[in-house]
């Protein structure tokens, strides 16, 4: 069964480097399993069977009650498999934890509830896009609480963690697009913390690479914006449709005058919007947590211009 | 034994449930066994209201869109169903509860060693449970029975207090249950009766032995640790908030300190009711007595050493993880050993399938299944994957609900007849044990398999693949409550309306089965002598009576096959 | 009250001890406090442990940073709690004689013991009232409330840069107070420093409660050579608190 | 417990600790050497303590077996936790150096 890089019952497709190794022991530990789970409810079933009492006062065929021999000879196979997966499972984790010297390099940063992937040219995106054939190595790091990059298809996770970084790597040898999940619990839209991994062949990685940067000189203003803030998960939160969501919608907001928790009034305007990113809890709208990211140091000014720009267009 | 029959002095209509009368005779009592009954029905409530949570985020999750409730109430729903399930049911179940009942009955002593701290410590769990269950008011905790910081350390929607209240609640809890631990740990050394040497101690002491010393050093860890989040939380102290220096993998250090041991302050004393009820049942001196015991012991002090492999992906170092998972391995051997004593135990026995001991054979069932399942995820590359899936949650609710839930019916059937002086009616017992035995494979199976395709723990939605295993899932998990629901109905009817219990209705031959059902205020007169736990052919069925009697006692036509 | 006097009073029908302060479980006295030590050992067991947590977030904070703690160290007074130790030591010995008088059937020394250890831990209560009051009067709080003031920071040599130094005005820029903050600090020694102490201290409070209830039962006659075991179990939790103690001064105080 | 015995032990007790401040005050022993005289000397304290004030000579084994363990318990915690949070430091010291560096911006 697991000579095959296939979606099985038990496992996604092998994407990575590193699955047909985790699905290998996954499967010695899973016949391993089987073959000892039926042998012993076997022998139970039938022990229960054949030696019911079919009157009360039967006594028991026998009283033997040890035998240092038998219990030798059952706990060495134990101790045989746990050798054997102890010993494959920690070469699979070195490996995974030892990224090649040669690794092409990307930083990410995890927030609620979304991820940034930021590349050496200066260009962070909302889902990670990486050559194929080339080992991947992520620098992490988180802004506020614990999450996990999990990419189930790559068998890799690893927990992002504030105040140090953390790193995971992978190499991946076919395009594609796989999920990514957040898994260590972080709030309210843990759940909703997804993102892709959109591999490319090397030639299109680059290209794609070249063609976001510098969107704020190619692109106008608006769709600069809009690309930003769904970059960097903007829009998970605050919606554009007049939908509910964890922060007020976007539908229509430009230049009207909301409630703020503290109780007094203020207007949507340039000013507003732009103190909101840069120190998100000092002017919190009523009836919304106070749980946005402060993005000061990580927007350029031109950048939120173009964001403005783009609220302004949301009518 | 001639001297037996003096023992019970005590005539029986005076039992301890009648000794004394009234309300207040109960709440400021000093027997073990009426405080182990107003522990049995505290966690009972707690496991009752644990239930209606976790049927809430099961029936949530029958769909990946909005069912019933919130994000922020289902983040909730699952937060309380583990607190409560851990820190009010499973911990303090099987020991404070059968255990405060059963241990001085197997010594053959009056009470526990420190009567006055068995009912502080029982108060102490009614002043950790309030503040635990009042967190809800104040919103409600949303942070994951685990408290993992800085999520619960920094400002969270609505949940400020709710995490000061829940862990002060569980650092109350803590004493309690190092209190209980304590005075089980004094009763054994100092209180075991003449002829009761350490290797004739019934299985059952030994389990809960083993448990009292990782109640005793493990808990105060979790009460610093909590002490320490409650102080950080309310002052910033900046020992595990990253904001201020602190370092959250710590955090997860102090904690797993404590909740690793903790696995086995549940399922130890299980194990100690499934060795007593096999070895009823199949009439048969239990196999390997003291591999059992020493593996007891082995995995309480084994338990300490291994806490390393929750953090397998949390940042902990490469060096750590490959020591912790090497020592977690060395748990899987006294667990296998337990295991493979069982089932050698039946062998060539005269094998009763009363309701106690199809609970004991399904735990076996289901043990096995948490423990294989526990390999997995003890192998460092196979855990990064499975880690935070719901591989682990299918896991250890095979070790720990198929577990604990499974032993704790098996005792409760197994001793009701002790407790009460009454029995239970078999079918209800035996319909209720197969459909929390359907109940629990189908809820929880599934699980596994969706685990191991990826879809992490703690998802309030998720992408539509998973759907068909989490609705069986949520089938499995009705039948699974309606199981339960069954089994305590079966209890309460026995205890209310069933027909008069003889002393020992199944032939066991430890000391609680001397004494009168239901036992007397005192136990007994003066302290017994201990015989070997588990000679059973030293005892015959006396029809007349319906239980069992010992051999020079019973009458001259005694049914001898 | 009355429902479990009655229970233990009318446990059984032919008591065969008369003693009421022998509990009707126990064979003997010397049954009941064998017991009773294995009880208290058992506790202080786990009170190791409870202290332990600190001591684990001290050697790691410590292990690492140790230059936080040479710093930190420098607003502590050292003769302080060199005389702090003292004063709690000689309580360990008063806690240790009274078990003596006890055993010996004195009274009088048994009062006197004993009100001298509860003394001395008002005594080192009150010595660390003068020193808390003085760095939280000085602003030196713990963790995100640290802080300090020009006057303390140069009474206890700081080395420069290592905190932001508070202007004549008494401000403090902010950026820089965020960055010390960023990593463990001076703040991280005081949050260390305060957990250890109060709960230490904390204890020491625990300790003077239970000896007062010692007291009344000692002036009322209850101890004498066959029954003394709450005053020896109390005298070894005491001196598990100055175990503790022993500890955190040459840790805290003593810090080159 | 004797006078002599008690007396004796305190005399210890406070020679030790003029012994441990007039270390700290008088002499460097470099490195970490005065952190482990000043332990040292605190663990002669301690035993002292243990032994006659707690009378754990004269005592039953057990007594000393469930100190013995706690204590090995706590060590083992310290121990192995020191030892993972070491090991992933650097991780820790870059980014702080990191964030400190763009809290200067």
């Amino acid at each position: 069964m697991w000579f095959t890089s296939d979606p099985t019952f038990w496992m996604p497709a092998q994407a990575s480097n590193h699955a047909a190794l985790v699905d290998n022991i996954y499967y010695f530990l899973y016949w391993a399993s089987v073959i000892s789970f039926v042998a012993c409810m076997f022998a139970g079933a039938l022990f229960v069977l054949k030696y019911r009492a079919k009157n009360i006062n039967d006594k028991a065929l026998s009283q033997v009650d040890h035998s240092t021999t038998l219990e030798l000879t059952w706990t060495l196979p134990v101790f045989a498999v746990a050798a054997v997966a102890f010993y494959f499972g920690v070469m699979g984790f070195v490996s995974m934890k030892t990224p090649p010297d040669d690794a092409y390099e990307v930083n990410v940063t995890a927030y609620k509830w979304a991820w940034a992937f930021n590349y050496a040219n200066g260009h962070t995106d909302g889902n990670l896009h990486i050559p194929a054939g080339v080992p991947v190595k992520l620098t992490m790091s988180s802004d506020d609480v614990l999450h996990s990059f999990y990419v189930p298809a790559f068998r890799v996770k690893q927990d992002v963690v504030p105040g140090r970084y953390t790193q995971a790597w992978f190499e991946v040898t076919e395009p594609g697009e796989y999920q990514i999940f957040c898994t260590e619990y972080c709030g309210t839209k843990h759940s909703e913390m997804l993102a892709k991994v959109i591999v490319h062949t090397e030639d299109d990685f680059k290209k794609w690479l070249d063609s976001v940067g510098n969107i704020l000189d190619r692109l106008p203003p608006e769709e600069a914006g809009k690309m930003l803030m769904t970059q960097r998960g903007c829009l998970a939160c605050h919606s554009i449709d007049g939908a509910k969501g964890v922060g007020p919608t976007f539908k229509g907001s430009w230049g009207t005058t909301r409630k703020l928790a503290d109780g007094s009034d203020q207007v949507m305007d340039e000013n507003y919007v732009r103190q909101s990113i840069m120190e998100p809890q000092s002017q919190i709208v009523a009836g919304f947590p106070p749980v946005m990211p402060t993005f000061k140091g990580k927007l350029e000014d031109r950048e939120i211009t173009a964001i403005i720009a783009f609220i302004k267009s949301i009518k | 034994m001639t001297a037996d029959a003096a023992h019970i002095v005590s005539s029986r209509d005076d039992t301890y449930l009648n000794h004394t009368k009234g309300l207040l005779s109960w709440v400021v009592t000093l027997d073990h066994k009426r405080i182990g009954l107003m522990y049995l029905l505290s966690t009972a409530l707690a496991l009752c209201l644990g239930g209606v949570f976790a049927l809430l985020v099961r029936t949530e999750l029958w769909g990946p869109e909005e069912n019933l409730m919130s994000h922020d109430v289902y983040n909730q729903m699952f937060t309380l169903h583990g607190a409560v399930m851990v820190f009010l049911f499973i911990i303090p179940s099987i020991p404070a509860a059968i255990g405060n009942f059963i241990l001085p009955i197997m010594l053959g002593v009056k009470d526990v060693a420190f009567p006055r701290l068995n009912l502080a410590s029982f108060y102490i769990y009614v002043v950790g449970a309030i503040f635990l269950v009042t967190s809800m008011y104040l919103s409600a905790i949303d942070t994951g029975w685990t408290f993992y910081t800085p999520y619960s350390s920094s400002a969270q929607v609505g949940s400020q207090s709710a995490v000061m209240s829940s862990a002060m609640g569980v650092f109350i809890l803590g004493f309690s249950s190092i209190f209980t631990g304590i005075n089980f740990i004094a009763t054994i050394n100092t209180m075991r009766p003449k002829g009761m040497g350490w290797f004739n101690m019934p299985l059952f002491l030994w389990a809960v032995y083993a448990t009292s010393i990782i109640q005793v050093l493990a808990t105060p860890v979790l009460a610093i640790t909590l002490l320490l989040l409650t102080v950080e939380r309310a002052f910033g102290l900046g020992i595990f908030d990253p904001a201020l220096g602190g370092d959250p993998v710590l955090f997860q250090h102090f904690f797993w300190f404590y909740s690793h041991p903790a696995v086995y302050i549940m399922v130890l004393p299980a194990m100690g009711v499934i060795s007593e009820v096999i070895g009823t049942f199949s009439r048969k001196r239990i196999f390997g007595y003291k591999f059992i015991a020493m593996s007891s012991l082995a995995i309480a002090f084994i338990g300490f050493l291994v806490w390393g492999h929750h953090m397998f992906t949390s940042g902990q170092s490469k060096l750590a993880s490959m020591v912790f998972s090497g020592l977690t391995y060395l748990v899987a051997v006294p667990s296998a050993i337990k295991v493979f004593n069982w089932l050698t135990t039946l062998y060539k026995g005269s094998i009763r399938l009363n309701a106690p001991m199809l609970y004991a054979l399904s735990f076996i069932w289901l043990f096995a299944i948490g423990g294989l399942t526990g390999m997995f995820l003890g192998t460092l590359a196979v855990d990064v994957h499975l880690h935070d899936t719901y591989f682990v949650v299918a896991h250890f609710h095979y070790v720990m609900v198929g577990g604990t839930v499974m032993a704790l019916f098996a005792g409760l059937y197994y001793w009701w007849p002790k407790f009460f002086g009454r029995m239970y009616n078999e079918t209800i017992a035996k319909v209720a044990c197969l459909l929390v035995f359907i109940g629990f494979n189908v809820t929880f199976f599934p699980q596994f398999v969706m685990g191991s395709q990826g879809m992490p723990r703690r998802y309030y939605t998720y992408l539509e693949q998973y759907q068909p295993f989490h609705q069986i899932s949520t089938v499995g998990a009705y039948i699974l409550g309606f199981g339960i629901l069954m089994a305590f109905a079966g209890l309460i009817l026995a205890a209310l309306k069933g027909p008069k219990a003889p002393d020992n209705p199944w032939g066991a031959n430890t000391l609680e089965w001397h004494t009168s059902s239901p036992p007397p205020f005192d136990n007994y007169a003066s302290q017994p002598e201990a015989t070997d736990p588990y000679d059973y052919h030293a005892l015959v069925f006396d029809e007349k009576i319906g239980g069992w009697v010992k051999v020079e006692d019973a009458p001259a036509t005694g049914g001898e096959a | 009250m009355d429902a479990a006097a009655h229970e233990s009073h009318d446990a059984h029908g032919h008591d065969h001890h008369h003693d009421p302060r022998l509990a009707h479980h126990f064979e003997d006295h010397q049954h009941q406090f064998d017991t009773g030590k294995l009880g208290i050992w058992l506790f202080l067991g786990q009170e190791l442990l409870f202290f332990g947590g600190l001591f684990c977030a001290y050697s790691i904070y410590r292990g690492l940073h140790p230059e936080v703690f040479e710093e930190g160290a420098k607003f502590l007074n050292t003769n302080l709690g060199a005389v702090n130790t003292v004063v709690l030591l000689f309580s360990s010995l008063t806690a240790a004689w009274s078990v003596r008088a006890a055993q010996l059937n004195n009274k009088k020394g048994l009062i006197l013991a004993i009100v001298l250890t509860i003394g001395c831990a008002f005594g080192f209560l009150g010595i660390k009232y003068v020193e808390y009051s003085h760095k939280l009067h000085e602003g030196v709080f713990w963790g995100q409330s640290f802080h300090p003031t020009r006057e303390i920071l140069e009474e206890a040599h700081v080395t420069p840069g290592v905190v932001p130094m508070p202007a004549e005005d008494g401000s403090v820029d902010p950026k820089a107070e965020k960055i010390a903050m960023l990593k463990p600090n001076l703040h991280t020694f005081f949050s260390i420093y305060f957990m250890m102490t109060g709960l230490h201290g904390i204890h020491v409070i625990a300790g003077i409660l239970v000896y007062l209830w010692i007291l009344r039962r000692a002036i009322r006659g209850d101890f004498n050579s066959e029954y003394y075991g709450p005053v020896d179990f109390t005298a070894l939790y005491w001196h598990l608190v100055d175990l503790v103690w022993i500890y955190l001064f040459p840790l805290l105080y003593l810090i080159h | 417990m004797s006078i002599p015995a008690l007396l004796g032990t305190f005399m210890g007790l406070i020679f030790l600790t003029a012994l441990t401040v007039g270390v700290h005050y008088g002499v460097d022993l470099g490195g970490k050497g005065n952190l482990i005289a000043a332990m040292v000397i605190a663990t002669m304290k301690a035993s002292l303590v243990l032994a006659f004030f707690m009378h754990l000579v004269f005592d039953k084994r057990y007594n000393f077996m469930i100190f013995a363990t706690s204590v090995l318990g706590v060590v083992l915690f310290i121990s192995i936790a020191f030892t993972d949070v070491s090991q992933y430091e650097p991780m820790v010291q870059q980014r702080q150096a990191d964030l400190a560096k763009a809290a200067e911006k």
